[in-house]
């Protein structure tokens, strides 16, 4: 298998390779919602599956998210592994009646007689220029639900990784593709079927002064400000969480154990977001090691602004810089 | 059609669309037409019967059971039983089943224990392993409509795998306003999926009358918007119910898609043992619901052919009291699960980051009955 | 009605529907009977022409203003321009309008400033300040089918308040499919609400076509399943559309109830700016929605009464250039809002535990700005 | 005024007080619901009103949440002030579309042509032994909501107090009313019309060992906690947050400024509950005063169990009391 070539992909192209790959290993894998057949998805995150798997396994669904959330949880019942797509995630709130209610519970609520192997994807998070509710970053109302997952990858190969285990996992997982890195940069992707760990925090970089915790599209600002540090003699070790739920406090633990100084980043609105859950664990596990404040870099408490001002909401480099020079000025 | 409406030279007719009831036996227990006996066989009247005095009896006693504090809040089925054996009957056990909380007797038939039914409403999430009923069949749902949505997508996973089975689920009269029953059987109807729908429609939302729920006036019609076929039975009329189900089940295991089937019946009861219709419901309603309730016109029916006696009566009620007895003894001595099941079947294997949780769960779970031992003991 | 159904003598026919088209000037520019003079009047039909004339023209012009960087993601009307104007001449200023994304025309003619609408789609929220519109006219809805629910709401406040104007909402095709489309024209039928639903069936929803977003054969038929009459028009027929719309508000408003009203047009554009349709859509399919468009058969029949001529048409087009022109000039120079704006309009008043948010954006802002004259003075 | 009469009230009483306050004194106030009118509501909250308002402000709605949370939407941007009821908290998911995507935003999204000045009351939370989906507390899902307020009550007047004020409210307003304290005890409300503030916590108890953050009915729990510790001579400040947003942590801070030590208390998952952003700005604000880690004492990441299994998941007295002597004993 690894004698593969390895092809050069973007995010997207990703997602496409790791659902193509999936449906042809496991023909119970299906992919249903609006526009992901004949248009191939309005980002071509399914283009070509159609085709290839036909209208039985790749289904255009009337315009209904409660459906097809719900329409997932009646086939992951049966035993399908059903991959649906909401087309942003400003339009997903309407299935997560099913989401909380069901696809969350399922195998609780029959002991373990059915189960829910579905996985839920939608772009999500800002900064494309787009219209009203195409910009949300939600993550947090599901970390919160028990019996979900939720993951979110920040590279092309990560994201070929986690999709497969995604689809691969016995319950289901809300999969958050950040679209605003898209098609930022191609990584080399090599289709060998093999699957990351779901669960886990990565490291993708070692540094000994400060932790900085981010996921998603801020990973790439989260590295730039990280090298830029670097030149400054600055040593950032940067934590990508990827899998929000359940959350891996082990790694961001021994990290800030070591470094003693933690900024965590996130493009979601501040109160209630996944980051206060990272500060909070710090709070109650990590206080005799903190010797600075924990810093939360989020967004406003308000909804994304038009794209006009977009780039008012958006947290830029500088920011995370600054946030990092002031935790290590402190004390 | 050409035909000009309402004599507007500019407008014409482009869709007809005609609702029909079926009825076979009357609220008096007569057959409206002549009952061709391969179908209306004394095997089949006389088993519907059975099944129904039967949930009557198993609904009396778990009504009793929760005023007596050993189990919680349950909605009685009291005059909705023709619909719960007309499904029962109808089914296949290969069929899949996607209940509401209303159906016991179709459960029954299905092959669910009396004890799984009353662990459920006495708060056991292990009334849901349903052991000895089809395994596929889902579990109670309680958020309303939403297992319209479920059947949707277990009738998609049939068509998928070229299975020749069908999918049948049931709601209330309230829960089609739902968008989840429109968006449902309107999927239902695009795709062609071998899908039944049920709306026992028993007057009722708890307080809610069906002339506040919607201005339709059937809901069988609302399938003309999922461009689907709907009709009415009454849903009194087991023998009704049983027949139209059938023939709807047919024809969705033969790919000829989905039909919604509004029974029409009556809520004899209050909504659950939570509620008290006298808050709303006029006695007289409630005696013209009486009049038409579905048990007593299957027995002068039956009479009336010789097909059934006081005799087959007696020993008949007996037998189910035997049943129900020890489906109730089988409930009261069911041992409490393990606390750590509350943990164990969220994941398939329970994440890491939930260790320290189930932990102290075992050990706050190991002096919480402990206390209780000790109030017990004193 | 005691007919039987396929002569099954246990089935009797209990409801019947009948959905209408309305046609009155056809694709060729024929009036398909004679039109009374009193409606079809020279004004009414050159106001609905030159209305469709100067929108299409605008929405080109939004269009190049995207193409060109000036402007975000736009959701063309092309070929919908005839529901747009029958709408906005049906209306009155009181009533209240919630419409969808693709209400170019109707907004327009609800006195929405050409700046307004290019300062929305630029993405400005400005934009729905609306200045010179009614004041309660909702601002767009993106979220796909929620102003409908939105607009049975707005008929409650109207029918509380013993009002006696009415609301319209728009939606799509493929807004036909959600939840929010049902449950709320099921109250529209109960509560008899003063409400008008207009659905502009453009037969595609992005990619997906008319006839896999639901298997009804007409999108009005949905309105049997809430109890309340639906009827369908031939949407590229500007005078069709205004006469049905018409009709249906002034019975909205005498509390005669609500009703449905599916516009049958052709989508001649892409789904928006961001999409392209030859990905999905066959070139003939769009040839034939070419024929039947609403601009030109207008034209004809303007022109075989003698209604209008070329002079006429070419002072038009250059009074309509020069709006345009106007409009985008004041578009292209309305300073930006004060950053801030994006927390003062959050609540009536900033909560105290925002403030240091708000002084945050404010520092931020000022240096993004700093930053940005910097690279221009580059 | 003042020289009204004080009546008995228990908690679902003081709402239903309140609610009749303000449709007396506004027309514009109306209420909606399923079987609010005839029925007076499951809880009673809302009996009497059809009868004394009649059925165009009192209207059973037919069985549709995101419909009574859009109607209520519609009705607010015209100016009416509705008061939405649903049914149980755990049925709320359907209308989160609605209250995310235009209660939270319409104001902001207009830029004050319109606005959305309801209320959206919901029942929560567990210990009532009700069947499944009757006992949920997901307040942290609209807690990280822009646009929003979330408030809870604990106790018959502040109920009838914070409902005015949540009534006259110019914004939406999600009014969490914790059912387990219903009808728990009886409290002489005023019927005066006095609203209480949002936005600020109450502080029920005052002390100097350590700070007890809690709301909704474990202040109850909370209360009975900080008795039993008085007698060993632990003096216990306990805070009522009341209104989860805008969150007040001025007054949690100056309380922990004065104590060194807190202890959040809440029923509702722990992952990414409220507690978590109140630890979390702790963490970023009195790291200095801290003289032991915060402790969340809160609900599994798990589904409430069915009622057999409820009492595992509910927070006991001794639970709360173990806590706090933890972290007193701490360093
Ligand atoms: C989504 C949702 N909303 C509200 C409820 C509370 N509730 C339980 S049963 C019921 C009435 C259902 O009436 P109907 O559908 O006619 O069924 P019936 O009980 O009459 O058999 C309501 C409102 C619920 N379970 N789920
Ligand atoms: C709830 C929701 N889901 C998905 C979308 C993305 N989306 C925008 S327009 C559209 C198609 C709408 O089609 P239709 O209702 O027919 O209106 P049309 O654009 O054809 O005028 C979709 C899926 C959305 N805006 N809202
Ligand atoms: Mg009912
Ligand atoms: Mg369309």
């Amino acid at each position: 298998m690894t004698s593969l070539p390895p092809l050069k992909k973007t995010l997207v192209e990703a997602v496409n390779l790791a659902l193509a790959h999936e449906m042809r290993r496991d023909e119970s894998v299906v992919v249903l919602g609006e526009d992901v057949a004949t248009n191939g998805g309005v980002f071509r995150a399914t283009e070509g599956l159609k085709d290839e798997f036909g209208i039985r396994r790749v289904m255009d669904t009337p315009l209904a998210e409660a459906l097809i959330a719900g329409v997932a949880v009646g086939m992951a019942s049966q035993g399908l592994k059903p991959v649906a797509e909401i087309q942003f995630m400003g339009f997903i709130f309407a299935a997560m009646e099913h989401i909380i209610c069901h696809a969350a519970r399922m195998r609780n609520r029959t002991r373990g007689r059915l189960s829910c192997p579905m996985v839920l994807r939608a772009p999500y998070g800002g900064g494309i220029h787009a219209p009203e509710h195409h910009s949300e970053s939600t993550e947090a109302l599901f970390a919160h639900i028990p019996g979900l997952r939720v993951v979110v990858p920040s590279s092309p190969a990560r994201t070929y990784g986690l999709l497969l285990s995604a689809i691969r996992d016995p319950d289901p997982v809300i999969f958050l593709e950040p679209k605003r890195i898209y098609r930022l940069n191609k990584q080399e992707v090599i289709d060998n079927g093999e699957a990351l760990p779901l669960d886990v925090c990565f490291t993708l970089r070692e540094g000994k002064d400060i932790t900085l915790v981010t996921w998603g599209a801020m990973v790439h600002e989260a590295l730039q400000a990280a090298d830029q540090l670097a030149q400054q003699g600055i040593s950032v070790e940067v934590i990508d969480v990827a899998t929000l739920k359940p959350l891996d406090m082990e790694t961001i633990l021994h990290s800030v154990e070591k470094t003693g100084r933690c900024v965590i980043v996130h493009e979601a609105a501040r109160s209630n977001g996944v980051g206060a859950e990272i500060a909070a664990q710090l709070a109650e596990k990590a206080l005799l090691w903190l010797q600075a404040p924990v810093k939360r870099i989020a967004g406003y408490d308000i909804p994304m602004p038009y794209f006009k001002y977009e780039q008012y909401y958006m947290i830029h480099v500088d920011e995370i810089i600054q946030g990092i020079e002031e935790t290590l000025a402190y004390g | 059609m050409q035909a000009t409406i309402n004599n507007n030279p500019f407008s014409k007719t482009v869709a007809q669309f005609n609702i029909a009831y079926t009825q076979m036996i009357n609220h008096l227990g007569e057959a409206v037409a002549h009952l061709d006996p391969d179908i209306a066989n004394e095997k089949l009247l006389t088993d519907l019967y059975k099944s129904m005095v039967f949930i009557r009896l198993f609904d009396k006693k778990a009504v009793a059971l929760q005023r007596t504090g050993k189990m919680g809040t349950y909605p009685s089925s009291l005059g909705q039983e023709a619909v719960g054996v007309g499904i029962g009957y109808a089914m296949n056990p290969n069929d899949v089943f996607a209940p509401y909380y209303r159906d016991h007797a179709a459960l029954y038939l299905r092959g669910v224990s009396l004890a799984d039914m009353l662990l459920y409403w006495g708060g056991d999430e292990r009334g849901s392993l349903i052991n000895g009923a089809p395994q596929f069949d889902l579990p109670n749902c309680v958020p309303i409509a939403n297992q319209i949505t479920h059947a949707a997508g277990i009738a998609c996973a049939i068509k998928i795998r070229h299975e020749k089975n069908a999918v049948l689920t049931t709601c209330g009269d309230g829960a089609t306003s739902r968008g989840d029953f429109y968006e449902a059987i309107n999927l239902a109807g695009i795709w062609q999926l071998p899908m039944v729908v049920v709306v026992n429609n028993n007057q009722w939302a708890i307080s809610v009358s069906r002339g506040i729920q919607t201005a339709a006036e059937t809901i069988a019609q609302k399938a003309i918007a999922a461009g689907m076929p709907g009709e009415q039975v009454d849903g009194n009329d087991a023998l009704a119910v049983y027949s139209v189900i059938k023939k709807a089940l047919k024809k969705a295991r033969a790919g000829k898609g989905p039909t919604l089937i509004e029974a029409i019946t009556y809520r004899l009861g209050d909504h659950t043992t939570a509620d008290d219709a006298t808050r709303y419901r006029p006695p007289e309603a409630l005696n013209k619901g009486w009049e038409l309730e579905p048990i007593k016109r299957l027995q002068t029916f039956l009479h009336n052919n010789n097909f059934w006696g006081p005799e087959q009566e007696r020993a008949w009620i007996t037998q189910c009291e035997q049943n129900i007895t020890q489906g109730v003894e089988a409930y009261l001595n069911t041992p409490d699960a393990p606390p750590e099941d509350i943990f164990d079947y969220l994941y398939a294997e329970l994440p890491f980051a939930m260790e320290e949780q189930r932990q102290h769960l075992i050990a706050k779970a190991r002096s919480l009955n402990a206390n209780k031992k000790e109030e017990e003991s004193l």
